[in-house]
């Protein structure tokens, strides 16, 4: 097996080259799937039988809160691998993603307010999805805030990839305990927020969405591992070429 | 036989190690000098594996001392800038419980290396109450009972009388005619009998 | 000779006892902050026994998370500081067996007693005295698994400024499932029923702590060494 | 048009919702943009500094 590659990953001149070349690309066709996603699902798709036009708002409420999810995932997997192989790249990664995965997560959240409010009459519910995402918030904000209370850079990527795998692990449990309470609790939820059933005109525009989204994270980590790399480079002449 | 080689340590954004390299042998003593800030605790603290070098590797028995850590460990003392002793406790029970999750040891034991460091007296006394200099004698006395072969020391005359001072070079004279390795930062020279002494200066290359 | 795990965990648990009880301030404080705690609620939500016993799991279970949080404070900042916890780290033996067994005597000092303390803040609360028993049970448990959970976040914090504030943000959060099936067993004992479900849940969590939380807690602590 | 924008009564939940969502997506990547510009100062800063 050719591990090249690995070794390729590692290495932050051969990583800052590659991000600054792709990043424009990924964002570019992430742009395009989102504007025509949008005009999809705002536009071309049919009305909900049930939740009429409301139903639009799962265009930007799901991916939202898929992106914010996803994110917290790739932190986690990036601090681990950054913890073991001890990558500077890795630990780059782990915290470009915090930021963008914590806005989506706000994003989420908001969009899921504002479609409560004529769902279930009120802006805030303690629904279990929306409980999930707000303790996911505060899991990032933990993450960022250890992360700035350390002052030196490796010690916070170390501490903070040890406290995203311990988050990640919990994520799940955390899930099943709000469903548990959740279902001790029936009568509070009037009505859920089910899925709408979808038929074909309403699922590409969401599905392209979810594509859209995933690339858009991809850039905009590009960007913030170029910020977090050179951060953490100190003496070396690549530094020099790319700030030049 | 320890090795250190080609270690590159950076704190924050000072790179303090660049590229310090030496072996250490049985029956070597490894004096480190140079300035406030030339790295000295942390080159100490880099070879106890407190602290993750760059670059570089520290190397145990011809093994990478990373790798089988708890091995390394256990033959090894350290004893930083303060001694490590619980307020509240006497020399003794300090004794008794930090060498004792080391290696069974026994009341004899722990007043023969009392006795050794002249901390006798005020061995039961709490450490709170105890002066500088007497606090020293009593991580020494630690250190002794450790059996460790390795020791790594930061400073170790620091507020002590002569008399404690000539006890330290004593004790690394002794240590080292044993055939232990004795690693130690020292700011002003040291008199040693032992004929296997090295100095290292630190920051200058 | 190397000492044996045992008796490494039984001089880390003698160690700490002994200190504890030379500091005895540093274990009341806590469970006098859960008692004034519990005793403000029906100030400020009615006096009234039969709608505070509704109320009562969460104001238990909340005072006993904020006062456990107190009391982590206490779990390595002074090891930190006197070197203890280096000593632990370069003896050669498993720095997760020690902070396992820090762990459990922490518990032991601080979960223990609020949760066989806790039936005087119950009682002000209108909780059967049939239910006390249950309560007991669920605190204890629940105590151990928030420990152990407090041990990665007070080892996180060892490296960190503001390290009080932080310990909360970090541990709360990480909190949420002990909370809610320790308040669903206290829930159940008070209304007269069977608390085994909750109760299974709060074991697995214990369980899944002992064996990951001194993993985490012994890696966050070699990095707070640093 | 003014359909459209009324989305059955619900734009005034769904417009907001959408902007929303927009607003994160631009508001990243502006802040990813400017944390690049603020390291490449930063790192041009300590390379003159060593110089």
């Amino acid at each position: 097996m050719n591990w090249t590659w690995f070794h390729r990953l590692g290495s932050p001149p051969h990583v800052y080259g590659f991000a600054e070349r792709w990043a424009p690309w990924i964002g570019g066709v992430a742009a395009l799937a989102i504007v025509v996603a949008l005009y999809g699902g705002l536009v071309l798709a049919p009305e909900d039988y049930q939740q009429k036009d409301a139903f639009r708002m799962v265009y930007v409420h799901a991916p939202s809160a898929w992106l914010s999810l996803m994110a917290y995932s790739t932190m986690a997997v990036a601090a681990a691998v950054g913890l073991i192989w001890r990558m500077k790249v890795a630990h780059s990664a782990a915290a470009a993603c915090a930021p963008i995965g914590a806005w989506f997560t706000v994003a989420a959240l908001g969009t899921g307010m504002l479609w409560g409010k004529p769902m279930w009459g009120t802006y805030w519910v303690w629904d279990p999805r929306l409980t999930s995402e707000l303790l996911l918030l505060f899991l990032y904000i933990g993450y960022m805030g250890l992360r700035a209370a350390i002052e030196d850079p490796q010690k916070a990527d170390k501490a903070s990839a040890v406290f995203a795998i311990v988050g990640v692990v919990n994520v799940p449990i955390i899930k099943f305990s709000v469903n548990w309470w959740n279902s001790l609790h029936q009568e509070a939820t009037v009505m859920r927020m089910g899925k709408p059933t979808m038929n074909g005109d309403m699922l590409w525009p969401l599905l392209l969405m979810f594509v859209g989204f995933s690339l858009y994270f991809a850039a905009v980590v590009l960007i913030r591992l170029r910020a977090e790399l050179l951060r953490r480079e100190r003496s070396a002449s690549w530094v020099r070429e790319a700030v030049a | 036989m320890l090795t250190v080689s080609g270690l590159h340590l950076w704190r924050g954004d000072r790179h303090v190690l660049r590229g310090v390299s030496f072996t250490a042998g049985p029956g070597q003593c490894v004096l480190l000098t140079g300035k406030n800030g030339a790295g000295k605790t942390t080159l100490l603290r880099a070879i106890a594996g407190l602290l993750d070098p760059e670059e570089g590797q520290v190397s145990w028995r011809d093994a990478p001392a990373r790798r089988s850590r708890d091995v390394f460990h256990a033959e090894l003392a350290y004893l930083g800038h303060e001694p490590p002793l619980k307020g509240d406790l006497s020399a003794r029970e300090n004794l008794k419980y930090s060498i004792g999750i080391r290696r069974g040891v026994t009341r004899e034991e722990i007043d023969g290396a009392l006795t050794r460091t002249g901390a006798t007296d005020f061995s039961d006394r709490s450490v709170r109450m105890l002066s500088a200099g007497q606090r020293r004698r009593v991580a020494l006395a630690g250190v002794l009972l450790t059996g460790a072969v390795l020791w790594l020391l930061d400073e170790p005359t620091t507020n002590l009388d002569a008399d404690g001072q000539r006890l330290v070079a004593d004790l690394i004279d002794e240590q080292v005619s044993h055939g232990g390795i004795v690693v130690a930062a020292v700011h002003h020279a040291m008199t040693l009998d032992a004929g296997n002494v090295v100095n290292l200066e630190l920051g200058s290359t | 000779m190397k000492a044996s795990a045992v008796a490494v965990a039984r001089l880390v648990v003698a160690r700490d006892l002994r200190l504890a009880f030379r500091k005895p301030s540093q274990l009341l404080q806590p469970l006098l902050f859960f008692m004034i705690v519990a005793t403000l609620f029906p100030l400020t939500l009615t006096p009234e026994l039969s709608r505070l016993r509704d109320a009562a799991p969460g104001v238990l279970w909340i005072g006993a998370l904020l006062s456990s949080l107190l009391a982590l404070e206490f779990l390595f900042r002074d090891d930190a500081q006197d070197g203890t916890l280096e000593q632990f780290a370069l003896s050669g033996q498993s720095l997760t067996w020690m902070l396992f067994a820090k762990t459990c005597t922490h518990w032991l000092l601080s979960g223990l007693p609020l949760a066989l303390s806790a039936p005087v803040a119950a009682l002000a609360l209108g909780v059967p005295a049939e239910a006390m028993g249950s309560m007991v049970a669920s605190l204890a448990l629940g105590g151990f698994a928030l420990s152990l959970l407090g041990a990665i976040s007070a080892g996180l914090t060892l490296g960190a400024r503001r390290g009080g504030v932080l310990l909360s943000l970090l541990t709360l959060p990480l909190s949420v499932p002990v909370l809610v099936f320790g308040a669903d067993a206290t829930q159940r004992a008070i209304a007269g029923a069977a608390i085994a479900p909750p109760m299974y849940m709060l074991g697995a969590l214990a369980v899944l702590g002992v064996t990951l939380a001194p993993l985490a807690a012994a890696a966050a602590v070699r990095i707070g060494l640093e | 048009m003014s359909k459209f924008f009324a989305m059955d009564g619900y734009g005034v939940y769904l417009w907001p919702s959408f902007a929303l969502g927009i607003g994160v997506i631009v508001l990243n990547v502006i802040l990813a943009l400017r944390s690049l510009a603020a390291a490449k100062l930063e790192a041009r800063r300590r390379l003159e500094m060593r110089s």
